[in-house]
């Protein structure tokens, strides 16, 4: 299962989606808003995505991961637009039948969620705003620090 | 050849648009397009940062060629998650 | 927190338990009862634990994980007695800043329940029963076989 | 020196019992105990099978001097999750 949404994520339902009789583990990731970065604190987020894409993107990561791993099934639910802190922006739910293969598969979904899937958030701060670029790096600094800019790329 | 490229997030706010229309030669690749769009908006993105194209949902290498009608989109780095 | 249960387990309250606003990734594993084991159809399990140690040995894998690893939480539930087929029979939630030092966390946590926390779990068959040894192995077969025995002793 | 030792899953159902009072010299170890466990339950584990034990909720070491009132458990092999 695959799925971007406008609304609130239930890990639980989404855990479900994957769970069969054979299944002797289930991993489950939730990514969550934080309420700080670098001590300022984030009032809330926005994300957005290149839906097609981004669909299409998380349907490949899933198939590639099921072969890879000889996995039974996995889920991923995205939310997209405003996500109060605390809350889940990302779930994704691994069933295998052991439990290495389970805590691989789904440490690596995320991984690749997050280097090839065309989602972008911004954070929201009392005096302003930034985007998000890889890995919690700041992508946007005020005045263009090649440096700092070049370790931005992004593909793989 | 006329393309419509679409901007998001970061670039869409660094461009001012969601779209923007342009004109291109037949046989004009992905790193042509880049080059014609830091000429129209030499602020989206500094010189050393690649800017990465997705052509029809996937992602597009420099040589790709574009084609009439390609659903061009400018990708900066992403951050879902 | 830390529970030896006998009812159902609830993951998504056991889940729950560990998050907060400053957590980035939560990574929750599900235990749950197999179907078969080598292709024989198991009718029911049943987990059996000597109560105090059990108890005991989880709080010292929780408290040995959250230092090691700078964790926010960690939560662990094992349901004891019956378990049918396809129910969850281990919870581990774990809530960290972020997403490595997470699945990290919750694999080391599962290994280590699995290999020094007193429970034994039983499968029930059409025609008999089973005590599973460590890493789902056969323990008990009809004659002692030195070569196999030996690799079961499952201290550190 | 009288100590009662539990059993557990396997070891319970191979001793045919939950608990078994024993009789030890002062001074005894874990690894007296185990001899004469052995002793009395031939087969609770092959010869080549540690017998694992726990003294008051922690596992012992072999040469762990064992004390009047001491809670001794034999642990078969954990199989948790």
């Amino acid at each position: 299962m695959i799925e971007l949404t406008h609304n609130p994520l239930n890990p639980e339902k989404i855990t479900l989606q994957v769970r069969r009789d054979t299944n002797g583990a289930v991993v489950t990731f939730l990514g969550n808003t934080r309420n700080n970065f670098e001590g300022k604190q984030v009032l809330t987020l926005e994300y957005e995505a290149y839906d097609d894409m981004a669909l299409k993107k998380l349907g490949e990561v899933r198939e590639e991961l099921i072969a890879q791993f000889g996995l039974e099934d996995i889920a991923i639910s995205h939310r997209i637009g405003s996500v109060p802190i605390g809350e889940t922006s990302l779930v994704v739910a691994v069933a295998s039948p052991h439990r290495k293969e389970a805590f691989q598969a789904c440490h690596a979904a995320v991984d690749r969620i997050k280097k090839v899937v065309p989602i972008w958030k911004k954070e929201i701060f009392q005096d302003g705003s930034r985007w998000v670029a890889c890995e919690d790096h700041e992508f946007d600094p005020p005045e263009f620090d090649p440096s700092e800019a070049a370790a931005h790329t992004h593909r793989d | 050849m006329e393309l419509v490229v679409r901007f998001f997030a970061l670039y869409r706010e660094r461009a001012g648009a969601n779209t923007h229309r342009l004109e291109l030669p037949e046989g004009a690749t992905v790193a042509d397009l880049t080059v014609e769009v830091r000429r129209l908006f030499p602020r989206l993105a500094p010189p050393e940062v690649q800017i990465v194209v997705a052509v029809n949902t996937d992602y597009a290498e420099p040589e790709t060629v574009l084609r009439d009608g390609d659903d061009v989109c400018l990708i900066p780095p992403v951050s879902g998650g």
